[in-house]
């Protein structure tokens, strides 16, 4: 058995008991549990400070500036400077020493977010919910334009119009209150407000079945995985002739 | 001197979410924007550094605490071990971040920890829908869990009978219309919450940076 | 109004003094003001009292128009002026009566003696949250002592006796039903309860009382005798003494002090009859299962719930008071034979045929019975003094000589002869098992052979039961003639007074034995059998032996001669059983169950938390070990290779996705973003397989980048397994790996603006973007596609949004490989015009849609197949699983609601 | 090029301005006048948690979100750190601080500063500990790990969602299931939004978690961003309205 599959197979077993180390807390929180997620999450950081240190602080930053400093200087430079000001935070007694370097952190954080709002997602989702009942989208979809299509076509599209503005309308936070009634929205709002509720339920379900799915197949993956781990070390230890 | 500094922090924050937030909107300001974001970016990687050693000095007061109780004792332990695994792919991922070791110990302890997780996951939304009406009865939870089930069951083919196509129409028609609309009118809306909340800290309202 | 003596130098003191004039000690005790009040006519004297001061006016007249319902302070104003009404009197007696009176017996007590009487009297100046409603209850034991006061003058025969019980039984409920109402308006049980299992003994006194011959703690010391019922309480003051004597007012002291009274009472009551039932399990459980003060309970309420609705009184007492309401009932339907059935009615302090046995004292010599029975009882208290804070002698113990001296009183011995008419013995019949009887009846029910003795040794403990009838009965008269003094020695003055005023036929019995008087007998047997000598009974030896006149022999016509013989016979040695407890263990399991759920009742967690959890947990286990079996089973039937992959047409999106890729043209960049966790590199290389293979066919260079931050290792991985899936790991067609992009969004919005200034370098061969054919100023333009594999909604809306607009404007197109659960949100963006993402395959269906389209025959066996085939199968499982178990749940929820509102469901309920 | 990017290049600006004055103009209203909110479930539930781990000593978990503040995701971290503020504040005093978890690096050091803000208005400063505000983990997975890992260790009675976390919310969920504790919150993340739908009594939903400062403070700038919020809403569903209509018939 050479070495590379000696690794393999240690590998296998490692792998194999971390999978039942974590299935026990179906159980319960306990000791086996705390075990893998601990080496888990201490790997995961190592490896992380690893890709930080190596590749992004020496490989992407420091060579370049090195080997070519006219060029990078006037970002590198700076971002090393705020960078090792940050590393103050991990002090707690010159932690608010670097607040200046998270500002620019937030500031940008908030410059960002604004933008990618805007331009990435309410422009863009109107735009879309506009086109709904715009024909010419769906000549672009290369849809049949037969009669029955058609009218299942346009009723979709008021699904879809109607769904997102009564979803949108359902955020509404505040209005004045009509005399002798409590809550805020009334009338016309309260209702698209309870329809849009609807809307939010059947596309959080879908969601919910879209992550139930996901967590399902690493679940047939881990179970494949033991199953075949099983075999092969039942196979190591008595081999079939 | 508090004041001042404040006051400095909160420019540097506004200004800098201002280049970053007009050089969407202005091209002569594109040069300075990525300069700003490409501070950011390598700022960014060392806050990841201080947020580590953050995580390290939990873990290591867990261990170094005096007077712990008899519940408290046995996260030491539990420190030590994440402490260790640290170390160890630290100095295998410092050698070279896509060697054998690195890629040994991503396959066979990262791989199989992160997706059993997963399946644990399964197993827990497993448990906690067959409660949700109990939970929680109404005709939202209804229209939800109906969904949930039609978009799931419908995903692959149905086992030992193959695509049934009612079902797999159900399901398009589903992500389509409604729960497209629905996902629309929750991106739009955040989007709009995510504008107010970027303005507030560009008015200086709202500081988290401690200022 | 009695002269008070000085507990310290002995001399006597006008009453109303606080002080001795001699040696200044205190002659009151500081808490017991209502004495002090009851002479000055001091303001804030309790209702009780004042009224009690006009019932000591009354005169023995009233006496019959006296009724049921009457108050405490009537009956306490009989309670010296009305000698026959004194055993009802008794019966309320609290234990600090016993205390005072033995405080009485040793002059030369502790200092702490004058504080044996503060817990009692706290307790009645505290009627709020003390026992007043104690009082109505132990009144109630007096009203019906008044009932049959009414039938006083009668001549009753047995078989009139129970006659009279059938107009008695309805009566039950009245009564009670009002001090019920009383006592559940004035007292909060779990209060009381809780300041029981506060002092934490409670349950130690249970077991103590079942390791002790406590049996009174169980009610049948109660039935049985007095004298016994002493032991457990002087073992309780001595566990107990610290708390006894510095607290006051806690509702243990009270209620202990409740309970010895209304032992008191029990025993007064059930007494009489105890000779004539065997033991029954019912009374055993209600007075045996039961602490004394819990009997208390049931008899201050019988039939009436409200005590158990209101106070919240545990079920335990519900049981108990189910199973005696059972015993009532039965009552109610017996025989003449079985109506006196001691321990059902004693339990009842309505009952006044506990006393019938009395309605023939008008004669002399039962108006002796009746003052030995009056004042044995009115002894009573002092066996039930749990304290004994005088000093940590028992009185009994003090008094032992000249309780022995007292035995065989000619007092006794003179009635001996008068006892002659059947009706007198069956009259009394019903008392012949109790300590309190007339020892002329005694002595007549002594006799072997009669129901008495076995019947008693029965109902009592077994030091009481096995005794011979004739050596307990002889105990009588001395607790009778001790009584008075031994009762009321130091009570307070008003109730001194009110003792020395009348009762003249105690006066008569005092008299007769002014010794005796001072020396109260309360010796347990099993004290005898510890002292074998005294246990000898010498009277009886002395008189017989006197009495003896020989009549054959040297010594004929000699009296009293050969005294051995006689002595032989009064000797006995000394009953070894006398210390056994007469616990069955019908009466131990309950007493087990009664502790187990006391002690409960101290774990706050809600019953329905706990199911609820352990349902939870069950479910999840449950839900886990389905996926596993059938997960396993599918991996080994495995895919029927024959069957159609899919018959459904593609999804657009799909076929989107398969003509871009058909459209690229060989040598082209394509930029792949590996954008996803680690945890779902299964799901997501299972489906990037066939588009990598796809690529390296079509000679397609690949620059894969991430933003997660092991991307260098999840490209790697991807990388190896293309190798593997391809059986050719040296292959040279190789993924550029750009590794980690920083910086989220932000960064990957720089990245799209300069790649090659954002990463300049492959992270494995440090190949710069020249050296893989790139133009490093081109940017993206180097890439006519760009595809995103992705497991997160956020990735999916980062490139659509951040990405999506730039590469519009350059016409690059832009394709998705997306896990299931972010699938969905893809789908607005496939859908606007003009689409942002041109194609996509969203979750394993997609995948194999895509597989079958270009590579049709990995479609029907690859592993792709496989996972697919274990996948559905598990799915299916999971969603029976889902369905089946929530409408079980829901079912199990509703049901709950029903039974218990504000149960977890019921949460649901009322959003619902 | 197409007409849709157009119109934003040239629509976004001007509407980004009117939002920006409304804001500044109902910050300056909102000092003197509120208006009334409809009442969100989710922020009861949260105040009623934070009253009850308060009384009973025991320790709340702000969890903050496994990702990064460069986009939405960040708008929602930033939204949590309001409400963690607010927090804070509020259960200083308590015998068990609360302790803030995050999967990003910048987040934690924010969490960091948020807390010890909120200490210093609460007259606390000497009872903040700088562990409070933590990394959990540096990976969305192994964030849920380490938050499920302090749910068990730290006594946590009740573990409050408010950032950008995934799927994997459903494994705290779990945990604080299991030491009976509760969970609530809201995610901007779809995945995680529809899991926490599912897992808590009192979903906070969407745009509801960028509501949280005005439902938890009476900053008036909060409340004055819910009005333009509310204003800009019916701007877009009314944009929306027209524009359908508009390119049904053909125009635009």
């Amino acid at each position: 058995m050479n070495s590379s599959s000696l690794f393999d197979l240690i590998g296998l077993v490692v792998g194999f008991v971390l999978t039942l180390m974590v299935f026990s807390y179906v159980f319960g929180d306990n000791f086996l549990f705390r075990f893998a997620t601990y080496t888990f999450i201490g790997a995961a950081a190592g490896y992380a400070t690893a890709v930080v240190l190596r590749t992004l602080i020496w490989q992407r930053y420091l060579i370049p500036l090195i080997q070519n400093p006219g060029e990078n200087f006037a970002i590198t430079a700076p971002g090393f400077v705020l960078g090792i000001w940050l590393l103050l935070k991990a002090s707690p007694r010159l932690s608010r020493l670097a607040n200046m370097p998270m500002a620019l952190l937030v500031g940008v954080a908030a410059g960002t977010v604004i933008g990618g709002a805007l331009l990435g997602t309410l422009f863009p989702q109107a735009n879309a919910t506009m086109n709904a009942l715009n024909i010419s989208t769906r000549n672009s979809l290369q849809l049949s334009n037969s009669g029955l299509d058609l009218i299942v076509w346009m009723i979709n599209g008021l699904f879809v119009v109607f769904g997102s503005v009564t979803t949108l309308a359902y955020f509404q936070f505040g209005g004045k209150a009509p005399a002798g009634q409590s809550s805020a929205l009334h009338g016309i709002i309260l209702r698209m407000a309870q329809i849009g509720k609807g809307f939010i339920a059947v596309a959080l379900g879908v969601l919910f079945a879209g992550v139930f799915g996901a967590a399902l197949m690493a679940f047939v993956d881990r179970v494949t995985f033991s199953w075949n781990a099983i075999w092969q070390l039942i196979g190591l230890f008595f081999p079939l002739t | 001197m508090k004041f001042s500094f404040s006051t400095i922090n909160a420019a540097v924050a506004i200004s800098a979410g201002l280049i970053v937030l007009l050089g969407y909107f202005l091209p002569g300001l594109e040069f300075i924007r990525s300069t700003v974001l490409g501070w950011a970016s390598i700022t960014a990687g060392f806050a990841l550094l201080a947020g580590v050693l953050n995580l390290l000095s939990v873990h290591w007061a867990k261990i170094t605490r005096t007077g712990g109780t008899a519940q408290t004792r046995p996260l030491g332990v539990y420190s030590v071990v994440l402490l260790s695994a640290f170390l160890v792919t630290l100095i295998v991922a410092g050698i070279a971040d896509t060697s054998a070791w690195a890629l040994w110990i991503y396959q066979y302890v990262q791989v199989p920890v992160e997706t059993s997780l997963l399946a644990l996951l399964a197993v827990t939304l497993a448990a906690a829908s067959v409660q949700l009406l109990r939970r929680r009865f109404d005709v939202y939870t209804g229209l939800f869990m109906a969904a949930a089930l039609i978009a799931l069951i419908a995903s692959v083919p149905l086992f030992g009978v193959g695509e049934v196509s009612l079902l797999s129409q159900a399901r398009g028609w589903l992500i389509q219309v409604p729960a497209m609309a629905g996902i629309r009118g929750i991106l739009m809306g955040v989007a709009l919450g995510s504008i107010a909340t970027g303005l507030r800290i560009l008015m200086g309202a709202d500081r988290p940076y401690g200022g | 109004m009695a002269d008070i003596r000085c507990p310290m130098c002995g001399k006597t003191n006008t009453a109303g003094r606080e002080t001795c004039r001699y040696c200044n000690a205190r002659l009151t005790p500081l808490i017991a003001q209502p004495p002090a009040a009851s002479r000055s006519g001091a303001e804030d004297v309790p209702d009780w009292l004042s009224s009690l001061r006009d019932g000591s006016q009354q005169d023995l007249g009233q006496e019959s128009s006296f009724d049921g319902e009457s108050e405490a302070p009537d009956w306490l104003s009989r309670l010296g002026g009305d000698a026959a009404a004194a055993p009802a009197q008794t019966e309320a007696v609290p234990d600090w009566f016993a205390n005072l009176d033995g405080a009485d017996q040793s002059p030369f007590a502790s200092p702490v003696e004058p504080a044996a009487p503060a817990q009692p009297a706290a307790s009645m100046s505290d009627a709020g949250d003390t026992p007043l409603p104690d009082w109505f209850m132990t009144s109630d034991s007096s009203n019906s002592t008044l009932d049959w006061l009414k039938l006083q003058d009668e001549q009753v025969a047995f078989s009139q006796q129970t006659e009279l019980i059938q107009p008695a039984a309805p009566d039950l409920p009245a009564a009670p039903a009002g001090d019920a109402a009383e006592w559940q308006a004035e007292t909060d049980v779990p209060d009381w309860m809780a300041g029981i299992q506060g002092q934490g003994d409670l349950a130690g006194w249970l077991s103590e009382s079942s390791e002790t011959p406590a049996a009174d703690r169980f009610g049948l010391g109660d039935i049985g005798s007095n004298t016994f019922s002493t032991e457990p309480a002087a073992e309780e003051s001595e566990l107990e003494s610290a708390e006894w004597l510095s607290d006051d007012q806690t509702g243990q002291s009270i209620d202990d002090w409740f309970a010895k009274t209304q032992g008191s009472a029990a025993f007064s009551q059930s007494a009489p009859q105890a000779a004539h039932t065997p033991a029954q399990p019912a009374p055993v459980e209600h007075s045996g299962g039961l602490p004394d003060w819990l009997s208390s309970l049931n008899e201050a309420s019988p039939g009436s719930p409200e005590p158990d609705q209101d106070d919240g009184s545990p079920d335990w007492l519900d049981r108990v008071r189910a199973r005696r309401q059972a015993d009532e009932d039965r009552i109610a339907q017996v025989s003449p034979n079985e109506v006196v059935n001691p321990f059902v009615l004693s339990d009842d302090p309505e009952n006044d045929l506990s006393f019938d046995w009395l309605n023939g004292s008008s004669t002399a010599d039962e108006q002796e019975a009746l003052a030995g029975s009056v004042f044995a009882a009115a002894s009573e208290p002092e066996q039930f003094a749990p304290a004994v804070p005088a000093d940590d002698t028992p009185d009994w113990l003090r008094n032992l000589n000249n309780d022995f001296g007292a035995v065989r009183s000619p007092a006794v011995t003179a009635r001996l002869p008068e006892l002659d008419d059947e009706e007198h013995f069956e009259a009394a019949a019903p008392v012949s098992g109790g300590q309190d009887e007339p020892d002329w009846l005694a002595e007549l029910t002594g006799t072997p052979g009669t129901p008495v003795t076995p019947v008693t040794t029965a109902s009592v403990p077994a030091f009481i039961g096995d005794e011979d009838p004739l050596e307990v009965f002889d105990e009588q008269p001395v607790y009778s003639q001790a009584a008075p003094d031994t009762s009321f020695g130091v009570t307070p003055d008003w109730l001194s007074s009110l003792s020395a005023e009348d009762a003249p036929p105690a006066a008569q019995v005092s008299e007769a034995e002014p010794s005796e008087q001072l020396e109260p007998a309360n010796l347990p047997t099993w004290l005898e059998a510890m002292r074998p000598v005294d246990a000898v009974n010498l009277e009886a030896f002395d008189e017989a032996s006197e009495a003896r006149i020989e009549n054959a022999g040297p010594l004929a016509g000699l009296r009293g001669a050969l005294p051995a013989e006689i002595a032989m016979q009064g000797v006995r040695p000394p009953a070894p059983y006398t210390i056994k407890l007469p616990i069955s263990a019908d009466v131990e399991n309950r007493l087990n169950v009664l502790k187990s759920l006391l002690e409960s009742e101290n774990s706050p967690t809600p019953q329905t938390q706990k199911a609820a959890l352990s349902s939870s947990l069950l479910v999840r286990v449950a839900a886990f070990f389905i996926l596993v079996l059938v997960a396993v089973l599918a991996l080994y039937i495995g895919p029927d290779q024959s069957s159609p992959v899919l018959q459904m047409p593609a999804p657009a999106a799909v076929l989107g996705f398969h003509q871009q890729l058909l459209n690229l043209s060989s040598g082209s960049h394509v930029l792949l973003a590996l954008d996803f966790e680690p945890g779902y590199s299964a799901e997501m290389n299972t489906m990037l397989q066939p588009l990598l293979v796809q690529l390296q066919r079509q000679g397609v260079f690949v620059t894969a980048v991430s933003s997660s931050i092991s991307g260098a290792l999840i490209i790697e991985q991807a990388q190896n397994d293309l190798a593997a899936s391809t059986g050719d790991p040296l292959n040279p067609w190789r993924v550029q790996n750009l590794g980690y992009l920083p910086g989220g969004p932000a960064g990957l919005l720089a990245f799209a603006l300069e790649p090659a200034r954002i990463i300049p370098v492959d992270v494995i061969e440090q190949k710069t973007w020249a050296d893989a054919g790139l133009n490093p100023a081109a940017g993206m333009d180097n890439f006519s596609l760009v595809i995103v594999a992705t497991d997160s909604t956020r990735s999916v809306s980062t490139w659509a949004e951040q990405v999506g607009p730039l590469l519009q404007q350059n016409e690059i197109e832009l394709l998705m490989v997306s896990s299931a659960q972010s699938a969905a949100v893809i789908e607005p963006f496939f859908t606007t015009y003009p689409p942002v993402v041109d194609g996509y395959l969203g979750g394993l269906s997609d995948a194999s849609y895509y597989l079958l389209a270009n590579q049709p025959n990995a479609a029907a066996n690859g592993p792709l197949r496989m996972y697919e085939y274990a996948y559905s199968a598990a799915l299916l499982a999971v969603v029976l699983f889902v369905v089946i178990g929530g409408i079980i749940n829901l079912a199990a929820a509703s049901l709950g609601v029903r039974k218990q509102p504000k149960g977890r469901s019921g949460r649901g309920e009322a959003k619902a | 090029m197409n007409l849709f990017f157009l119109s934003a290049g040239l629509l976004a600006p001007v509407f980004l301005v009117v939002f920006f004055i409304l804001l500044l103009v109902f910050s300056g209203l909102a000092k003197k006048q509120r208006r009334e909110l409809r009442e969100i479930p989710g922020f009861l539930q949260l105040r009623k948690v934070v009253g009850q781990a308060v009384e009973a000593g025991s320790r709340l978990q702000i969890a903050l979100g496994s990702r990064g503040l460069y986009d939405q995701d960040g708008a929602s971290a930033l939204a949590g750190l309001t409400i963690l503020q607010r927090i804070a504040q509020a259960a200083s005093i308590s015998d068990s601080p609360p302790i803030a978890t995050s999967g990003d690096s910048q987040v934690a050091l924010l969490s960091q500063d948020t807390l010890q803000t909120a200490y210093r208005s609460a007259k606390a400063e000497n009872l903040y500990n700088p562990l409070a505000g933590r990394l959990a983990g540096v990976t969305p997975l192994s964030y849920a790990a380490g938050a499920m890992a302090a749910i068990h260790d730290e006594q946590v009675s009740a573990t409050i969602v408010l950032g950008h976390v995934g799927g994997e919310v459903g494994l705290l969920t779990a945990a604080t299931e299991q030491t009976r504790g509760q969970s609530l919150g809201g995610s901007d993340n779809l995945s995680g939004q529809s899991v926490l739908y599912m897992a808590d009594q009192e979903p906070i939903i969407g745009e509801e978690i960028f509501a949280g400062g005005a439902y938890l403070s009476s900053n008036p700038s909060h409340h004055a961003s819910l009005q333009v919020q509310d204003i800009a809403r019916w701007v877009v569903i009314v944009a929306i309205l027209l524009g359908a209509v508009a390119r049904m018939v053909g125009l635009l």
